[in-house]
Formats: structure tokens, sequence, C-alpha cells
């Protein structure tokens, strides 16, 4: 363990921790931008994050630990999925065969813990916000799954750090279309599973329409803190995967981060584009926009397959 | 070999001793515990020794015509089999014994423990028979002492059912194992000679290999054949059905394990059990989603379990005869790990599910809620068994699946497309599998254990009993421990797979993926340890209130989410056919009466296809009746006819020279 | 001796074709009886020599049906008081067709086997399955009880022209075993009989048929 | 000494019309089963010399026979004292007479080795066990001896026929016709093969009407519907095996005279069709002792065809034969002991017994998956034997046809079954007396079929094999 592979591991810790909320903040900026407002700064969710870790929380009488549980596990969940994601050109912390399956079953847990503390408070809302979160994911985790599968498929190592290293970069001059597929389809599901306009809309104030904002809504205070972080950690998963895949630079390490880095912004950017732009979907035609990701990875998988 | 025999004597003399005592009930039950108990200590070290690569045990008896000789052995493949059976066996005969307590003064409690140790003889008999007609009578036996368990409330018109579907369905079964073991029996009855004529190719022999995968398919549950197993195991007392789909269903996969070695490849196994388990996955979660009774949800799941553990051991028959020992490994340990997890997943859902009814009186959904808050041991073992049968990470349910997903996903993207692309479609089948179990499970453990009471049996629930807790936390441990202990059964398993047909089981790739999955499990306990108890500290400073119901002031536990609710946004996505015929009568009127919602959540097996087909054939016999009109003239008219027409038959083939 | 013997055959397969035809129960008792007669001496002459045997065999014969059960079943149909004659259930004319069609096929059928030793090409083996066939035809289309009786009697007969022809080589105590059988048999159907028409007040089928599916 | 084994019964027959006291009498016939039984096993184990220049002999199929027949009835008789306590209004001076005749008869029936003879015995079977159906005296009961007098007379008097023609298929043979099986086995190669076919078929309807074969089986459900239970038991195991006795006189015959293969092709199509009527009719039936009257016509058809089938099978047929007798002898008396308690046999009025009856409907359930051949039980390795046979002869279609329909009666059998043992418990349902005697012999019956399942002891066996090898003689 040289320093200089101590330092990069550092590094791309600090990065983990450190760089979700700023996503948070630069998506917020640009629905402000298109809105003509001047919007909250852009470490306007550190703030709110370290606000709401001092305060003092309120809890519902029917709960029990499972409703402590919930935002623990899905914290942990996050933390442990952007470990397997590889960062900024080179490997993930952490690589073996097949981690992109456990990466999948990992939010699974996330989401299992997510939705049994929802169902914890008793509250109408949060059920339904529960039942719709279980629903979409029915459909978005298949997507999800043949996306990363077509990739490894062709690159044909089962590591995500292998079929996302350099070996994608040929795949690109092959079989380019597929590979837009697979981006298309998986930016559907970052949209689906981080609450994002065509599914979800984070910032309403009407709980029947929302789908995650509602499964926390009973959570107060640091409960609240820690359920926000962990979402930001889970964008920054999604997002990391979708750049590793649009932008291959490895070469220059000092390139290949700007990239990285670069590339998470342009996600974040897009992300407040599309949310600016569109309105949400309503609930029956969402299992077809998920159906039509999961039809995206399917068409590249077979594409890929041939 | 003969630990397993002192066994099976411990069992039928404890089963005797627990009838004869049977007044008692306290003495019975607890006298039949014991020889459970007694019977896995002394048959689990020969079945350990064995696996552990002892050379197979061959015993033969001579016996009385018309059987003639009786063969037991115990080889790698009826010793992992034998392991779950005698563990589980004895776990769920402690928990009974305290199950059926508070029953004691109503009913006799000899005849459960009974039965009980008679099934376990009678399942240890079947894995030990080396011979057809052995393996027939202890597989009738077995069916038999478990029909009896499962009608042991047969007062319910619902038990009695179940218990009749039970028994029409096994019977069928045993009829088609037997004609198999006939079909193959020229030689002799011996699984040596059954062997010997399997190889000889010819139709018979595909005839044989269908019927004994339609014969043990029915006990396995395999997907048309699996109609019994729900309406079983919610009859069934709750020790019993853990039994009963913990290992008796298991059997049936031995069964077909069995048939393989007969019949060789006169039969494509791989593709055949892939696909035969990724239907029995996907319809078998699909119909665990909207059951209101959480013993018949468990029920599908155990369907669902099956089919996974099959799409396994398909992968293993179809890299073995694609050559590539690896990856044949990888879908073999994949499959039988699943064996293993599922009946200690499963076991402990059943007892959780059997502490649930005890403690709440209803096996109801839509009556529970609030439970974890009144029953906190059996609460928190019983999330616990549900995250671990959704098949999530930290827990034993992922660890076979995690195999069986690289089995599939490395045969996938190495092979050509034309088989490449099923096993990949395979893998996105399994992973919706996953996903839909975990809705399955969070609905169960969500609606049932947390929210606030919706039943007034919930209300009043009380935990259970330190008897019928302790075996659960024991299955718990095992669901805990078994990620971190699996890399070191790899190795174990590979006498095994040579019998299985794999000709160098290389278990290199499977032991580095189950180390990877143990530093995984590591990574996330400790992870989910921290982490949780730094957040319990920062949110210590807490006022209780009520639930935030938007302002509405008098919330009642009707207004939270039901069972059915919450399944019923995926409920609707699935095929017409699988869905569950609701029907709502549409009032017109200005002032409708009340209207009351039916859901009929029959199997849509037996509702489409099982139940026309037997009623048309039923009146179809009906209509013989007039045969017996009661004229006598009739009858003699018979007999005249019976006498004019054969003989005039007779004499006329004679009199043309017939054959 | 034995030219007797076609004749004979010949009035039995007469008696079948007028018990099918007749419609008076009491004359229906009265062929059987004559059938009864024609066998007795049917096995006088079946033998040359006049054995002590043979005599008995066929005196027995006469007596048992000639005498005693017509006189057993006029008694009975006196005491169920029913009315007399024979209600057939297909109508006399269909009966005496199928009847007919019955003899030919029992000589066709009778064709087809060997007729050895000394009946050569006789009508032993015919008529005694036309005799059989009518015993059948009489049980399964008449609607009363009686008849049914009667019926049952005729297929006897049929069965003991064929035994006629057997005689030397069964001994003497199994034809009076049959014989005794057969007499206890009508004894016990008539004792039913009784029961039947008191509990039912009449000996029709009809009424005989709540047994069923 | 074979006399005594016929005239003994009869003789204890006729004490028993004499003796005053019901309560003598009703144990007078136990006592004459013990004696018959005693003198059975005398006989079987030191085989007497024939009687009546072989008119009665001790052949291997009688050695096997008669101890099924002494061992039925002795079961069946010690039923007979508490049945009978329980209906002191009811006259037994003429049951215990033709039951004890009727013992008899069977055994006449067994040890005659000259044709006539055994159909003498047949024909005083049926008439002794006239009375007995008629025991209840309702007009259900008349109706049913009327048609079994009338149906029975007419197999009989076809049985006699067929006789003659047998007798004369020797005469036109070419040699001196005799009604002793010895002589017709041995010049059997010389009997002329036209008569002898038209004498077996003649033969097989007639004593098929006796066994109970489809489609001369119509008289059955009605008697053993209407019978007492325990006269239901004696006829189907005793009177059945009888007439099979007598069949299977015949299959040797023509074994003998080398046209087995005809036999066989008859019998299998008679066999098959009489499972397949009783299948028939058993699927939602209505009334209990009725189902075992066609599980009755099942199991004839089960050995008929295993007869049917030859080599190993008929070896099943034998064993099936035991196993079936006793297998019967359970079901009967405790159907027996459920209609008396219940007093009705419609399955609409009786559910629950379980709860009423624990004994006799415990014992019913576990007669009922003897009886379908469930393995533990003797009849699943009859059963099996059959199928193994027909499936080494290639008879595949029969013996597929054989298991389908095996299925669909336990179906049949087992809805009605099921309903009638389990079921809802009634507040004021309470466990009601059985008396003992009610309850040992059925459940002696249950312990032998039981044992068999799993051992057959080696003396059964060299028996079983001697009258197989006995019955499929060559020429």
């Amino acid at each position: 363990m040289t320093l200089e592979t101590i330092l990069a591991t550092l590094g791309k810790v600090v990065v983990i921790v450190a760089v979700p909320p700023f996503l948070l903040g630069v998506i917020a900026r640009t629905k402000a931008w298109f809105a003509g407002r001047v919007g909250p700064p852009l470490l306007q969710p550190y703030y709110d994050l370290f606000k709401l870790l001092a305060k003092g929380t309120v809890v519902s009488r029917t709960t029990t630990w499972v409703f402590v549980a919930g935002p623990a596990v899905a914290l942990v969940a996050a933390f442990f999925a952007a470990a397997v994601v590889p960062i900024g050109g080179g490997r993930a912390l952490w690589a073996f065969e097949g981690d992109f399956i456990v990466l999948a079953y990992v939010l699974g847990l996330a989401r299992y813990f997510t939705m049994a503390a929802a169902l914890d408070t008793g509250s109408s809302f949060e059920g339904m916000g529960a039942a719709r979160e279980a629903t979409f994911a029915c459909i978005a985790e298949p997507a999800f799954i043949m996306g990363l599968l077509a990739i490894a498929r062709a690159t044909g190592s089962l590591s995500l750090s292998g079929f996302l290293g350099p070996s994608i970069v040929h795949v690109w001059s092959v079989a380019s279309a597929s590979l837009v597929l697979v981006a298309a389809g998986l930016l559907l599901v970052l949209l689906a599973e981080n609450s994002r306009i065509p599914v979800d809309d984070p910032n309403t104030h009407l709980e029947l329409t929302m789908v995650h904002e509602v499964m926390v809504l009973d959570h107060g205070g640091p409960l609240f803190g820690v359920v926000l972080y962990g979402a930001s950690v889970k964008l920054y998963v999604f997002a990391a995967l979708l750049v590793r895949i649009a932008i291959p630079i490895a070469e220059p390490a000092w390139l290949a981060w700007l990239a990285f880095l670069g590339g998470l912004v342009v996600v974040a950017i897009a992300i407040g584009v599309i949310e600016s732009a569109m309105a949400r979907l309503r609930l029956p035609y969402v299992p077809a926009l998920l159906l039509s990701a999961c039809l995206f990875c399917a068409l590249a998988l077979v594409l890929l397959a041939r | 070999m003969t630990g397993c025999f002192i066994a099976l004597g411990v069992l039928v003399v404890s089963a005797c001793a627990a009838l004869a005592f049977g007044r008692g009930g306290r003495a019975a039950s607890a006298i039949a515990a014991c020889g459970a108990v007694a019977a896995a200590a002394l048959a689990l070290p020969d079945a350990i020794a064995v696996l552990a690569g002892d050379v197979p045990a061959e015993v033969t008896i001579l016996w009385a015509s018309p059987i003639d000789e009786l063969r037991f052995g115990l080889d790698p493949m009826s010793a992992f089999f034998v392991v779950p059976l005698v563990v589980l066996g004895a776990i769920c005969a402690i928990y009974g014994a305290f199950y059926l307590d508070d029953q004691r003064a109503r009913r006799h409690l000899g005849f459960p423990a009974f039965f009980y140790n008679l099934a376990i003889a009678a399942m240890l008999v079947v894995l030990l028979a080396r011979d057809a007609i052995g393996f027939v009578i202890a597989w009738e036996i077995m069916t038999l002492a478990s029909y009896f368990l499962v009608t042991f409330d047969h007062a319910q018109s619902e038990v009695r059912r179940a218990g009749w579907v039970y028994l029409i369905a096994s019977h069928l079964g045993v009829a088609a194992v037997l004609s198999m073991f006939l079909l193959l029996g020229s030689h002799g009855f011996a699984f040596t000679d059954l062997a010997a004529s399997g190889r000889a190719d010819g139709g018979a022999v595909t005839v044989a290999g269908i019927l004994g995968l339609v014969g043990f398919g029915v006990k396995a549950g395999l997907v048309p054949l699996h109609v019994w197993l729900p309406e079983a195991h919610a009859a069934a007392p709750s020790h019993v059905s853990a039994l009963m789909s913990g290992v008796l269903i298991k059997l049936g996969l031995y069964g077909i394990l069995r048939t393989t070695t007969f019949v060789g490849d006169a039969v494509p196994w791989g593709p055949v059990l892939l696909s035969v388990g990724t239907i029995g996955a996907l319809v078998g979660i699909a119909l665990a989603l909207y059951q209101r009774d959480i013993k018949k949800a468990l029920a599908y799941s155990s369907v669902e379990n099956i089919g996974i553990a099959a799409i396994g051991l398909g992968v293993g028959f179809w890299a073995t005869s694609a050559g590539e020992p690896t990856l044949a490994t990888l879908g073999f340990c994949g499959g039988l790990f699943h064996i293993w997890n599922h009946t200690i997943m499963k076991g402990l859902m059943f007892l959780g599910a059997g502490s649930v009814l005890h403690g709440s009186g209803t096996r109801d959904l839509e009556q529970m809620g609030g439970l974890l808050k009144r029953m906190p041991r059996t609460g928190a073992l019983v999330i616990l068994g549900t995250v671990a049968i959704a098949g999530l990470p930290p827990l034993n349910g992922f660890a076979s699946e995690w195999l069986i997903y690289l089995g599939l996903a490395r045969g996938g993207s190495a092979a050509d497309s034309s088989v490449g692309l099923p096993l990949l479609f395979a893998v996105a089948a399994v992973a919706t599998v996953g996903v839909m179990a975990v809705l399955c499970f969070v609905r169960l453990a969500g609606i049932a254990l947390l929210g606030s009471p919706r039943g007034d049996g919930a209300a009043h629930a009380h935990e259970s009993g330190r008897g019928m807790v302790l075996p659960m936390t024991v299955l718990a441990a095992f669901a805990i421990a078994m990620p971190f202990v699996a890399p070191l059964l790899v190795d174990a398993l590979t006498p095994l797979l040579v019998e299985l047909g794999v000709e160098a089981p290389s278990s290199v790739a499977a032991h580095d993926a189950l180390v990877d999955l143990a530093y995984v499990g590591i990574a996330l306990w400790s992870g989910i340890i921290v982490v949780y108890l730094v957040v319990r500290r920062l949110a210590r400073r807490r006022r209780e209130s009520e639930t935030w119901g938007c302002g509405y002031v008098a919330p009642n536990p009707r207004m939270q989410y039901s069972g059915a609710s919450f399944a019923e946004g995926m409920h609707r996505l699935l095929p017409g056919v699988l869905r569950a015929k609701i029907n709502v009568p549409y009032r017109t009127e200005l002032f409708p009466p009340p209207v009351d919602l039916r859901a009929n959540v029959e199997d849509p097996f037996t509702r489409a296809a099982y139940e026309p087909v037997l009623d048309r054939l039923a009146r179809r016999f009906g209509q013989l009746r007039w045969v017996q009109r009661g004229l006598l003239h009739i009858y003699i008219l018979y007999v005249v006819l019976a006498v004019v027409v054969t003989v005039a038959i007779v004499s006329l083939r004679d009199f043309w020279g017939g054959p | 001796m034995s030219s007797l013997f076609e004749p004979l055959l010949v009035t039995v397969l007469l008696v079948n074709m007028f018990v099918l035809g007749a419609s008076r129960l009491r004359s229906v008792i009265g062929a059987s009886a004559v059938q009864g007669v024609c066998l007795g001496i049917l096995a006088v002459t079946a033998h040359g020599e006049l054995s002590f045997e043979v005599i008995g065999i066929a005196l027995a014969a006469v007596a048992i049906k000639a005498v005693v059960i017509p006189r057993l079943l006029y008694k009975a149909m006196r005491d169920v008081a029913i009315v007399r004659d024979v209600e057939p259930l297909i109508g006399l004319i269909p009966s005496l067709v199928i009847g007919a069609l019955g003899t030919v096929f029992a000589v066709v059928f009778s064709g087809t086997l060997p007729f050895a030793g000394v009946h050569e090409g006789s009508l032993v083996l015919p008529s005694s399955f036309a005799t059989v066939l009518t015993g059948c035809i009489v049980l399964t289309t008449r609607r009363k009880a009686i008849t049914q009786v009667v019926g049952y009697l005729i297929l006897e007969n049929g069965i003991f022209i064929l035994g006629l022809s057997l005689l030397d080589a069964m001994p003497f105590l199994v034809e009076a075993g049959v014989l005794l059988d057969l007499v206890v048999g009508i004894f016990v159907m008539a004792i039913i009989l009784n029961h039947v028409s008191r509990e039912f007040a009449s000996t029709d089928a009809a009424e005989l048929a709540e047994l069923k599916e | 000494m074979l006399l005594a084994l016929v005239l003994l019964p009869i003789a204890m027959g006729a004490v028993a019309l004499v003796v005053p006291s019901a309560r003598v009498r009703a144990w007078l016939v136990p006592i004459g089963a013990v004696l018959h039984a005693a003198l059975t096993v005398a006989v079987v184990i030191w085989p007497p010399p024939p009687m009546f220049d072989r008119w009665l002999a001790l052949g291997p199929l009688g050695r096997l026979i008669v101890p099924i027949l002494s061992g039925q009835f002795l079961v069946c008789a010690f039923y007979v004292p508490a049945y009978l306590a329980a209906r002191p209004e009811r006259p037994t001076r003429v049951f215990c007479a033709c039951l004890l005749a009727l013992s008899g008869t069977m055994s006449l029936v067994a040890v005659s080795h000259h044709l006539g003879l055994m159909w003498v015995g047949i024909e005083t079977s049926t008439l002794a066990s006239a009375p007995l159906i008629y025991f209840y005296r309702t007009p259900r009961s008349l109706e049913a001896v009327w048609k079994y007098l009338l149906i029975g007379s007419v197999g009989i008097a076809f049985a006699l026929y067929g006789s003659f023609f047998l007798a004369s298929s020797a005469l036109h043979g070419g040699h001196e016709s005799s009604l002793l099986f010895e002589d017709l086995v041995r010049n059997a190669p010389h009997l002329s093969k036209p008569w002898l076919h038209a004498a077996f078929v003649i033969l097989l309807v007639g004593y098929g009407t006796k066994i109970g074969l489809a489609p001369m089986h119509t008289w059955k459900p009605d008697v053993y519907g209407e019978a007492p239970a325990v006269v239901g038991a004696v006829l189907a195991g005793g009177v059945a095996t009888c007439a099979l006795t007598a069949l299977m006189r015949f299959v040797q015959i023509c074994n003998a005279a080398g046209d087995g293969e005809f036999a066989r092709s008859l019998l299998i199509v008679f066999g098959l069709l009489s499972i397949g009527v009783a299948a028939a009719f058993m699927i939602r039936q209505r009334d209990y002792k009725r189902m075992l009257a066609y599980s009755s016509v099942e199991h004839m058809g089960i050995i008929v065809f295993g007869l049917g089938v030859g080599g190993l099978a008929t070896y099943g047929a034998l064993l099936h034969i035991l196993n079936n007798s006793f297998g019967k002898g359970v079901l009967f008396m405790t159907t027996g002991n459920l209609h008396r308690g219940y007093g009705s046999r419609l399955t609409a009025d009786v559910s629950g017994a379980l709860h009423r009856f624990p004994a006799s409907a415990a014992l019913f359930l576990a007669g009922f998956f003897a009886i379908t051949g469930s393995p533990p039980f003797g009849l699943f390795l009859s059963e099996l034997a059959i199928v193994r046979g027909a499936f080494a002869a290639g008879n595949y279609v029969g013996a597929v046809l054989f298991l389908a329909l095996l299925a669909t009666v336990f179906i049949g059998m087992g809805a009605v079954v099921i309903r009638v043992v389990q079921g809802p418990r009634a507040a004021d349902v309470k466990r009601e007396r059985e008396p003992l005697l009610t309850i040992l012999p059925a459940a002696c019956c249950l312990a032998l079929v039981l044992v068999l399942g799993i051992y057959v002891p080696p003396w059964l066996d060299a028996l079983l094999r001697d009258a197989a090898a006995f019955v499929e003689m060559q020429p």
C-alpha cells in the first residue's frame, strides 16, 4: 500500500462523503435559474444538514426501532453502493466479480427498511408512498440490472470497475447505439429511484402526489438529516454510473478526475433542466415510462448479445 | 449408516410412546420432541461424515417376497438432504410441543406427535432407500403421515378441503413416480439397475424421465402442479407447515435429482429445469403478493424459492452438458445452498407466523398491526426472517441467489447468443422476482407488525413463551451465520457434484465468490450497527406525539394502508389470469345500499384449469348412472347379452381363424 | 326308441314359440308343464338300455317339472290374485320375432361346434341353446314376477336337454343334485314372491325398482 | 376329514336352529368358526387323502383358499354376537343357522374337485345367503333379495350350462367325459377347442355373475347396500372368493389345454371393464354402503385382471384375494358400526364421525387407505405385483389404464370417506361407547393387512407360489 494509493483512496472517500449534497445544490440552483429566481446558495444542502443534525425530533407514538433503522440502513446502503461504483476514471474503492448484482440488492435492502419505516408510523400517506415505491421499483430494477448486464456482456467482465473501466472505450467504438440505449434506460431509472420530476415531485406539498417524500413524512430533525444525506449519496451513485458510461476518459489522472466531477455537475444540471421543463406524470403512466426503460435495456442486451 | 438406523428406531419408538401417553397431552409432546432431538443427534454425525468425504455406506437386507430385498445407503446426495431434515425436524418438534400446548385440554395430543415423528422417520427412509419399492413405500407413508398432520383441526371445512386436495395431488404424483420405476424396472428395482436400464436410449427412458419430473414435481410444488401447497400449508399447524415447507417439498427436488441419475441426458435437464424454475419463481411470487392469509403468502413464496433452486440446478445441468465444470459448480452450489437456506428461512418464517397466530389469534393480515410493539422478540425475528427470505444481502437468502446469479451471468456473457440470451433474460427474471419478493415481504412485515393494530385480537396480542421463541432464535442464528460459513462448505459439495455428473468440479470460483460475499456481509453488518447506534444517539432528544396526518386530528387504525391496498399497485400490473377475481356489485341508485367487495383469491390454476376439468369429468361419470336404474329386467338383460355377445365374438373369431 | 328323439326336440322348440306368443299366464304355466313332460320322455329315449337309473331320472324330472312346480305356481297365482294375463314389456309379436332370431342364432352357433358320438348332427344342442334363449327372453321382457319364475324354469329346461346328451357320463347323483337345486330354488322364489305380494300389493316390476343409483 | 370341514358348520347351523336362547345361539357362530378354523389348520398342515374317489380333495389352490375363507369367517363371526346383541328385537334363529350353513357351503366349493359338486356348492351358498340379506325385513331388503336371487339364479344356470359344455368338450374330444378336475386337466390337450372356448365364455359369465364382474355386477350395490354389514363382509370376502376359485380352476384347464392366451385376453377385458364401471359409479356416490359394493366390484376386477395378465401377476392376484377379503372385512364392519350409530347410510347425514365414534371412524379411514392400495398395507404389494407383471408382459395400455382407474377410484372413494370421517364438531356431540367386540375384529383385520404389507411370511409365500404355479400349469 504505497503512500500514493493511500492518498488516492482518501481522495475517493472524501469525494464520496463531500460531493453528494453539492449535487442537490446544483439542481436547486438550475431550477431557480430556469424560473428566473436567484435561488439558494450552492452549499445550502450542507447548511440544511448541519441544522437538521443539531435539532431535537418528534416521534410518533406508534413507531418502534424500525422507524430509526430505516434512515440508518438507507445511509449504509448508499455508502456501500458508492464504494462499489468506480470513481474518477480509476477503479472503485471495492471491486469484485458480480458486484453490480450486490449493488442492486443492497439498494433493495435500503428500499426494504425505508418502506418498513414508512409503514411503522401507521399513517395512510406513508403507506401510500411505500406501496408506490414498491410498485415502481418492481419495474425499474430489471431495467437497471439488464442495462449493466448488457455492458458486462459487451466488455466480458462482470465487475463494475471492470466493465466501466477503459474497456468501455472499445465498446463505444463498436456498439455505440446500444450504449446510448443503456444510458437512456439508466437515466430513466435514475429519475425513478431518486424521486425526480417525471416520476415523483420532490418539493410538492400535497402528500397525495408524493412517492419518496411521503415515505419520510414523519422523520424529523436528525432522522430527516440522515435521510436527506442518504438520498444525496444515492443520487451520486446513479449519477456516477451514468458519467462513467457517458465519459470513458481514463488516461491522465487529473483530466479523468476533472471529467468525472464535471460530468457529475452536468448530470445534476440535466436533472434540473428536466425538472423545470416537465411536469409530474400521472401515476398510471409511470409504469409505462419505466417499462420503456426496461425495453431500452433489453434491446441493448439483444443487440450486444448478437 | 448405523446412526441413521438407530435414529429411525428412536423416532418410531418415541412416536408409539407418544401415542400411548397421549391422554396426558404435555407428556406426549415432550416424548415426541425428545425423540426427534435424539434422532437428530444420532443421524447428523453420519450425514456430515459422508458429506465430508467419508465413503458412502450401502446395506442390503433380504426380505420376504414379493419385495425380495430392501437396499439402503447414505451417499452425498442423501446426506445433503438428511442434514436439513433432522435439524429442522428437531427444532420444529420442540416448537410444536409448546405451540399445541394450549389445546392440551381439548385435543388428544398423542396423534399429532405420533404422526410428526412418523413423518420424519418416513422422510429419513425415503432418503436412505436405494431401491424403488422401499422408496415408494416410505414416500407414501410420508404422504399419509403428513396428511394426518395437515388435517389436525379438521373441524374447519377449508382444512378438510386442503387435506383432500393434498391427498389427491400426492396420490397422482406417486402414481407417476411408480410408473417411472416400473418403466425402468425391467432389470430390477435397485437404483443401480434402474440407472443401468436408464442408459439404454429409446422413447421409454425419456417418458420415464418426464414421469419422474411430473411425479416429484407435484411434491416439490413446480408451478402447474403446486395447487395443493398453499392450501395445505395454510391448513396445517404452523410447526407442521414449517416442516413441510422446509423439508417435505425439498424431497421433491431430491426425487428429481435421483431421476436425473437414472435417466441421464435422455431428458435435457438444463433447459427444462431452467424454464420450469423461472416460471415457478415468477408465478409463485406474483401470487404471494396479494394473499390475505400470511401462511398462504409464505406457501406461495416456497413455490417461488423452489423455482429459484430449480433455476440453480438447471444452470448446473446445462453447464455440465455444455462441458464447463466451473459454471456447473456455481449453478449446483447455488441451487443446493438455496435448498438449505430456504429450509432455514422458511422454517423461521412459518414458526414466526405460528407465533403471531398464537399471539394475535388470527392469520388474516387485515386484522393484524402493531404486533412488533406487543410481541417484540417474535416481531424482531419475523423482520429478520422477511429480510432473509426476500434475498437481501447480509443474510443467507442472498448467499445462494448470489451464486445462481453468477452462474447465469457468467454463462450468459460467455456463451454464444442462442444460449446466452435466455440465460441473461433469466437473470432479469430472477431480479424481478427478487424485487417483487421485497414488496411481498415488506407488506407481510409492515402490515402485520408495524403501524397500529387493526383488529382487537392484534390489540391484545401477547408474546409467545420461551419455548416458541428459542427455536426461532436458533434458526435466526443460522440465517445470520450461514453466509460466513458457506465458503467452508463449498468443497464439501464436490462429491455430490460428481454424483450429479460434473466431471472435474472446481469449486474455486464458487469459493471466491462466497468469500467476497462474506466480506460484503461483514461490511454491511458493521456499517448498519454503527450507523444505527449513531443515529439513535443523534435522535435521543425526542418528544412523543400523534403521527402526522396532514392536520387530521382523529386518525384511526382503519385509515392505515391495508395488505390489499399495499399490493394493489403491483397486482394491477400482473397478467390477467394471475389476478384475483374481484367482483364489486355496481349500484346505480341514488342512495345505494351497502355493498360488499368479494375477492376470490383461489389459486388461478385451480380456478381456471383443474376445477372445470374435474367437474366436467364427474358430470360425465354421473351420466353413466342410468345403467343402474333399478329395473330387474335390464339387469338380467345385461347378463344374457354378456353371454350372447361374447359367445358370438369368440365363435366368429375362431370360425374365421382369428389371431 | 331313438326315432322319437328328433320329434320330441321339435315339440320342445314349438312349446318355446307358444310360450313367447301366449298372453295368458295360465297357459304359459301349462306350456312349461308340457315341456317338462317332453323332457321326461326324452330322458328315457335318449339312452338305449332302460337301466333303473335312467328311469328314475325321467320320473323325477316329469314329477317335478310337470306336477310339483306348476301346482306351486298356480297356488302362488291364486294367492297373489293378480290380473290373469301376462303384460310383456315389448309386446308379444316383437318377443316372438326375437325368439325366432334366437333360434336361428342357436342353430348357426351349434353349427360351429363339432358333434361327435351317437347324436351326430342331431338337434340336441340347437334346441337346448334355443330353449335357454327363450327362457332369457321371457325373463327379460315379462313384467310379472311369476312369469319371470316361469322364464327361469324354461331356462333350466334348456340346460337339462344338454344334460341329457351327457347322461351316461354324468353320474346319477349330480343329475339328482341339479333337479333338487332347481326345486329348492323355485320353492324359495315362491316364498319370496308371497312376501313381495304382501309388501308391495302387486308383483309388478315397476314397484320393484326403488333401489337405484 | 374333508367332509368334516363341510358338515361341521352345517351341523352347528342345525344346532343353532334348535337352541332356544338367543344369547347362546349368537355365541354358537363364533364357536363354530373357531372349530372350523382349527379343522382348517389341521387340514392344511396334514393334508388328508382325497375322499369319494377324488370328488373332495385338497389341491394347492384349495390349501390357499380354505384358510382364507375360514380366517375371514372367523373374524366376521366374532362380530356377530355384539351385532345381534344390539338388535334384541330381531329373530336371530334363521340368521345364525344360515350364516353357519354359508360357511359350510363355501368350504364345500373350495374342497370339491368335481364340477357338478362345486356348482351345487355355489347354488346352495346362494340360497343360504338369501335369508341373511332379508334380515332387516324392510321392503328395500326384500327387493334386494329378489334381485339377488333372480340374477344369481340366471348366472348359476349359465354356470351349469358352461359345465355341461366343458363335459361335452371332453366327450366330443374323443375321450370319455368326466367332470373331475384331475381328469379334465390330464386330457386337457385333447379337449375340442371350439367347445372349450364356448364353455369358458359361458362359465366366465356364469361364475362372473357370482363374482360380481361388470356387466353382471348390478345386484351387488343393491345387496350390499341393504344387507347387514357382517353379511356383506362374508359375501364380499367369502362367496366372491369361492366363485373366483371356480374361475381359477377353469383358467387352469384352459392353460393346461394350451389355450391360456385366449382365456387371458377375455379376463383382461372383463377385469378392466369391472374396474372402469366401479370407478365410474364411485364418483359422487351418495351411499357409503353402496360405495363398498363398487369397491368390491373394483377389487374383483383387479384380481381377474391379474389372472388375465399371468406370470408374476397371478401371484399378485392370489395375494390380492387374501388382502382384499380381510381389507373388505375392516370396511364392512366399521360401516356397520357407523350405520347403527347414525341410523342412516347417506353421506349427507353422516359427517364428523371421528368425534362421535373415534375408534370405528379411525379404522374406517385406515381401511380406506388400505383398500385403495396405499403402501404400508398389503393391497399395495399385490397391486404392485400385478402392474409389474403387466409392464413385464408389455401390456402398457392395460397397465396405464389400470393405474388411471385406480386413481379415479381413490378420488371417488376418498371424497365419501373423508366427508364421513372428518367434519365439524357439534357442541352437544360427545364420544359414544363402542362395544369392544364391534371394534376388535376390524382392528385384527387391519393389523393382518398391515403385516402383509410389510412382511409376507415364508410359508404363506410358499402356498402362494404353489397355487400360482398350479393355475399357470402349462400343457
